[in-house]
């Protein structure tokens, strides 16, 4: 084993869950201006639905595994866009802009939605059956072929998110809110509307990272939990608001959990994240890839 | 008399009835129940006073635990006088706060405001990996002195009254209008004089010394401490006492304080709906009363007669 | 949802605020994390222990004096902190008039409560691990698990036996107070048994990645990994990692209890795993009540039991037992006439001791079983009925 | 009568991201004269007002300020200095009313709570708002906005008050009633003004003096009269856009 090659082989694993679940966030705050704490019980929710369909529905259809997978994938998609639709109509669109009425909103949520978790999907961990098996090695360092199928699906999925971004006229238009959202309403955008995709992109975007995580880990209703925490720290570091940032911090925070977390522990790793966080907050206000303000 | 005078009335009211029961009830019971809502005002207080000048101070969880953490260690293990540790837990965080206030109040609004929740959780995790202060498991045997303890309740319902007739103070002065113009704009507050930095970082220490005090009662009531007592869900819950309260009164986070505290007990019973249930209580509130209840209590005033205020404006966070 | 409406059904019809109670009711309370990462072993322990009270109330309650009483079981979320623990128990004593915590789970909660417990004179079951807890300046509270002075020696002589060529063994446990008690314990008990203890590390228990620290585990090498009290989901996600980066060593899992959680996020990594705590409560060794037990838990809560969830039931069965043997509601009275009485649990006959080990009686004696992974299942290896319960039940 | 200079810019620059906002700049205020600055959009006026102010730090050249060198000090040492200015855009305390705002103007300059209810009274006097002292300033009539953010820099009795576009939006009588607010600040109370407006016929009016900028640097400077008739400045208004 290659110590160097094994500690980047983690960090690509680890960052690129990571890197979909803060784009989520600050794709969230780049048009609500809102920082949405309740990404994680999206994490959770469709982690949960692929932990629980998964075992369900190898037997009942017999069709390949990977097959499964995409359908359980489907379907915690759509089970957080049912969620998101039903957090925004009720909730969020009363508080776009709000960061205080929209973070007491999303806390509630947080302890609500645990709750009704538990209620229907049990504290039990629940883990997934392997979908590919074997073990491949990279420039020495030693990565599951599942892995490899999941960090290929992040990236896929960033790329896909990007060029959503970047080519159509909906990524056009959640870019000019994000930017200047007087600016944007001048040129006939209509707020309410982009605000409400951009919150589904971004609800999706988080239960897309736990749907790729279930199958590596055991997924019960606190498992967001974790993962909010770190995202808040890469979104600081790349900026509220931006999409590469939300790469880099990604990235950059597996990385040094990586590393630190194998030379002194994940909580030192994580300490030192937080520090690096105030220094960055000292250095760049507004973050690393965030804009220069006049 | 304005709805606003009433809504005083009725929070300094409620902080009476909370001091008479103290002093007069036998009952175990109540009297921690009066425990727990009068710290519970104060950490409400004590964020909404940074709330006056814009910024929700998520750290107003970690300053509240290192005023825990302060009086512990000085009364479980150095023996120093209940109220002088009382002292020191105030000031300690407040000094600290300093610092930690001259450097992130530069920033402002959402950046602030996950600043203040990264330092909140990194204290945690270092109380979790300092083992001299019990790591994970907290510390343990933190009495108050043996004499004081009937009347701990009372005691602790006093000095946060104190505490609370010290910040209303403030904020009906000069300074208090002072850190609402620094809410509304900075910039001009600024092209006349006032170093709004020190303002931030004052306001902020002042707050920090009563959650510093809140953190050391919590302590000597609870009697054990541990990190996870002192995870940013203290600030969250202090905001929502303010929130459903009503921000822009002064009394509005004693009322939601009183009013969540109870609920809470109250749902305790639930086992393992506890959660299910309070939350859903916060959104709901959140979504029924925009303005908590003392908004919907100056529009039931207005329904009955009664004139609209040209309230202060509401303590609000971000831009 | 239905347990919700029930709940809520029995909510509105106990009244608003403080639950009232018919005269002839005993409220005993257990405290446990029903929420967050834990949950699933409050909400285990919590079901188990209203089956007891169940089974309790439909044989006619208990006798106390004279007098018949119906046993009713509240349950409340110290979410595995102190703070917590300390709050929720105060409400159970001063508004519920609780006298008995018949299980209290997580070391630093207990702790907190067991500081109130043995002051304010009320009865503290637990299965917190450490030997912290226990002891002659407790005479409140009993400990109805097994716990590291009971398993780790059985445990480590048995892995010594089978697998002669082992010289060292690295150590990971949560960063807790349960955790920090399962090393100090497993590392004198390895030293024991002649091996060497390379290092040993912790995690916290949110963490979800466990990718770094295996990189770090399997660098050092080490003949044995001991997961210690690594809750099974985690450990089986460590094992995993293990395996994939080429770690092929002696896998225990001193204070293992789930073991098909382990199994099934472990997958074939799990084998060969030795466990001190997985009792199989659908095994052959199994007595029925804990069958029954299993099968509904796995029905109600999707969920088989462990070792920690049995000690909801057992400590109702032992409570009722302690205040008919005393023939009293006193704590005090209770807590001295429990380690005479010989009474029924889950796992048959059973009573407390092991004065010689703690300095008071009050082990719970049950046997001590050390399982193993075999190709997915879990298999005896060892079992240990205690001399003193056989002399005890006159065996 | 104009006396010695108060403000002295001596070659200040800025650039946003390789813009020169502005370049190597330098004029002067004289004690006691309302100086008129001016220019076509985008000429670089706010940014001079942020330079001199504190909000931006030059990058490079020296302000001095009543003989002290005031470069790089940060905007509220600016204005305890006395050197205090107004702004173009959310200029007021919104959400404050109209005696809580001139309080703030005037909170670091009166310590004694009786004189500084005395100073409150006196600037809302000047500016004409003392019968609205209780309304929340985002509810009034945009041309008392306008006094009110005057009132607030003018209520800490400043040395040098500058004056961002303080006319905007204003009809005839409202410019009128401004410009004798401002000219009896300057005549009662001795206070030197810098006044900014894109009014070309009221800062004519008003001013002793004019200095104009265009593409951040100083085109002319002079007495109204010269400059109107400066032939590079008929062309910048000309060919630049609005005036």
């Amino acid at each position: 084993m290659d110590l160097a090659a094994q500690l980047l082989v983690n960090t690509l694993q680890i960052g690129s869950v990571y890197v979909l679940f803060a784009l989520g966030l600050t794709l969230i705050f780049g048009v609500m201006k809102i920082v949405n704490f309740a990404h994680g019980e999206f994490f959770s929710l469709a982690a949960l639905v692929v932990a629980v369909l998964m075992p369900v529905l190898a037997p009942a259809l017999g069709l390949p595994l990977w097959v499964d997978f995409l359908i359980a994938l489907a379907a915690a998609i759509g089970a957080v866009l049912v969620l998101g639709t039903l957090t925004y109509w009720i909730g969020f669109e009363r508080y776009l802009r709000d960061l205080v009425g929209s973070f007491i909103l999303s806390v509630g949520l947080i302890l609500f939605l645990q709750g009704v978790f538990v209620e229907i999907f049990t504290a039990t961990p629940r883990p997934v059956e392997p979908i590919v098996t074997g073990t491949i090695s990279i420039f020495g360092g030693r990565i599951t072929a599942q892995r490899l199928l999941i960090v290929a699906l992040a990236i896929t999925f960033t790329a896909m998110l990007y060029l959503v971004l970047q080519r159509t006229k909906l990524g056009k238009a959640l870019r000019a809110v994000a930017e200047d959202r007087e600016a944007a309403m001048l040129q006939g955008i209509r707020y309410r509307s982009i605000s409400f995709y951009g919150w589904l992109i971004g609800v999706s975007m988080a239960g897309l990272a736990g749907a790729l995580i279930a199958p590596l880990t055991v997924s019960q209703p606190a498992i967001g939990g974790d993962y909010l925490i770190k995202a808040f720290i890469i979104i600081i570091i790349g900026g509220l608001g931006s999409i590469p940032g939300a790469i880099f911090g990604g990235l950059l925070v597996a990385l040094i959990e990586s590393i630190f977390g194998y030379y002194y522990d994940l909580t030192i790793a994580t300490i030192i994240m937080f520090v690096l966080v105030m220094v960055f907050l000292l250095v760049r206000p507004q973050g690393l890839m965030g804009h220069v303000e006049r | 008399m304005s709805n606003a005078k009433w809504a005083d009335v009725i929070g300094w009211a409620l902080l009476a009835v909370l001091l008479v029961l103290a002093l007069t009830s036998g009952d175990t019971y109540t009297l921690k129940v009066v425990l727990w809502i009068s710290l519970n005002i104060l950490a409400a207080a004590a964020l909404r006073f940074v709330m006056l000048t814009g910024e929700l101070n998520i750290a107003t969880a970690a300053f509240w635990g290192v005023g825990a953490y302060v009086a512990a260690i000085l009364t479980a293990w150095y023996k120093l006088p209940f109220f002088l540790s009382l002292l020191i837990g105030g000031l300690a965080p407040m000094l600290l706060s300093v610092l930690f206030g001259y450097v992130t109040l530069r920033t402002k609004g959402p950046y602030f405001m996950l600043i203040s929740f990264a330092f909140t959780e990194v204290l945690r995790l270092i109380y979790t990996q300092t083992e001299s202060i019990g790591g994970n498991s907290g510390m343990i045997g933190i009495y108050p002195p043996r004499w004081l303890d009937p009347y701990y309740s009372a005691i602790v319902v006093a000095i946060v009254a104190a505490l609370l007739a010290v910040f209303f103070w403030l904020e009906r002065g000069a300074f208090g209008k002072l850190l609402k113009a620094i809410q509304n704009n900075d910039a001009v507050t600024e092209s006349v004089g006032i170093d709004v930095l020190k303002m931030k970082v004052i306001c902020l220490a002042v707050a920090s010394f009563a959650a510093g005090v809140g953190g050391a009662l919590f302590a000597h009531a609870n009697r054990v401490i541990s990190p996870g007592d002192f995870s940013f869900l203290v600030a969250v819950y202090a905001l929502a006492y303010v929130k459903i309260g009503g921000e822009t009164q002064f009394s509005g986070a004693i009322i939601g304080a009183v009013l969540l505290t109870l609920l809470n007990q109250y749902v305790i019973a639930f086992g393992h709906y506890e959660h299910l249930f309070f939350g859903g209580a916060i959104v709901v509130a959140m979504l029924v009363l925009p303005n908590g209840l003392m908004g919907l209590f100056e529009r039931v005033a207005i329904a009955f007669g009664g004139t609209r205020e040209n309230a202060a404006p509401a303590a609000r966070g971000g831009h | 949802m239905t347990r919700l409406l029930r709940t809520l059904a029995l909510l509105t019809a106990t009244g608003f605020a403080s639950p009232a109670l018919a005269q002839d009711t005993i409220v005993l309370g257990v405290s446990a994390p029903l929420s967050g990462a834990a949950a699933s072993w409050g909400i285990g322990t919590d079901w188990a222990s209203q089956q007891a009270a169940k089974h309790i109330n439909d044989a006619g309650g208990i006798k106390v004096g004279g007098k018949t009483y119906k046993v009713e079981v509240r349950s409340v979320d110290n979410k595995y902190t102190a703070g917590d623990g300390m709050k929720t128990a105060e409400t159970l004593i001063s508004r519920d008039k609780v006298k008995i915590f018949t299980q209290s789970v997580g070391t630093a909660p207990v702790k907190a409560i067991q500081a109130l417990t043995e002051r304010e004179n009320i009865l503290l079951f637990t299965s917190a691990w450490g030997r912290s807890v226990k002891g002659p300046s407790f005479p409140l509270t009993f400990t109805i698990i097994n716990t590291p002075d009971e398993v780790l020696a059985p445990i480590y002589a048995t892995v010594k036996q089978r697998h002669p060529e082992v010289k060292n063994v690295l150590m990971l446990n949560p960063n807790d107070a349960s955790g920090q008690d399962t090393a100090k314990d497993a590392t004198k008990f390895w030293t024991e048994a002649g091996i060497k203890v390379l290092d040993s590390l912790y995690f916290e228990r949110s963490t979800t990645e466990f990718q770094p620290i295996a990189t770090k585990i399997v660098s050092q090498k080490p003949d044995i990994v001991d997961l210690g009290g690594t809750p099974p989901a985690n450990a089986g996600t460590v094992l995993k990692e293990l395996e994939v980066q080429g770690w092929k060593g002696v896998k225990v899992i001193g204070a293992g209890t789930g073991s098909d959680v382990l199994v099934r996020t472990g997958g074939t990594a799990a084998n060969g795993t030795y466990m001190g705590l997985a009792a199989d409560f659908d095994g052959p060794t199994a007595t029925e009540v804990q069958r029954k037990l299993n099968a509904g838990a796995k029905e109600v809560l999707k969920e088989s039991l462990n070792v920690i969830h049995m000690g909801g039931y057992d400590g109702v069965m032992a409570a009722k037992a302690g205040i008919e043997a005393a023939n009293s509601l006193d704590p005090q009275k209770i807590a001295e006439a429990l380690p005479k009485a010989v009474f029924d649990i889950s796992y048959g006959k059973a009573a407390f001791g092991s004065k010689d080990v703690y300095g008071t009686p009050q082990q719970l004696l049950i046997p001590i079983v050390v399982t193993q992974i075999q190709d997915g299942k879990t298999v005896e290896v060892v079992r240990i009925v205690p001399d003193e319960l056989k002399k005890r039940l006159g065996q | 009568m104009a006396g010695g200079t108060l403000l002295e810019a001596s070659g200040i620059s800025r650039s946003f991201g390789g813009l020169k906002a502005v370049s190597n700049l330098s004029f002067a205020v004289r004690e006691n004269e309302i100086l008129g600055l001016i220019g076509p959009n985008g000429a670089g006026k706010s940014t001079t007002f942020n330079l001199i102010s504190g909000y931006y730090r030059p990058h490079a050249g020296k302000l001095t300020f009543a003989g002290r060198d005031i470069t790089g000090f940060k905007p509220s040492k600016v204005g305890r200095l006395g050197l205090v200015r107004t702004f173009q855009h959310h200029s007021l305390l919104a959400d404050l009313s109209v005696y809580e705002n001139i309080l703030t103007g005037a909170y670091m300059f009166v310590r004694d709570a009786a004189e500084r209810e005395q100073r409150i009274r006196e600037t809302a006097g000047l500016v004409g708002l003392t019968s609205h002292m209780d309304e929340l300033a985002k509810n009034l009539p945009h041309g008392h906005q306008r006094l009110l953010s005057i009132a607030i820099a003018f209520a800490s009795r400043p040395k040098l008050l500058c004056l961002d576009e303080p006319l905007t939006g204003l009809n005839g009588a409202e410019i009128n009633h401004a410009l004798d607010v401002i000219r009896r600040i300057r005549d009662d109370f001795g206070t030197t003004i810098l006044l900014v407006d894109h009014n070309i016929r009221a800062v004519m009016r008003t001013c002793g003096r004019i200095v104009v900028l265009n593409f951040g640097e100083k085109l002319a400077e002079g007495s109204p009269e010269d400059v109107s008739r400066n032939p590079e400045v008929i062309r910048a208004y000309l060919g630049g856009g609005t005036a």
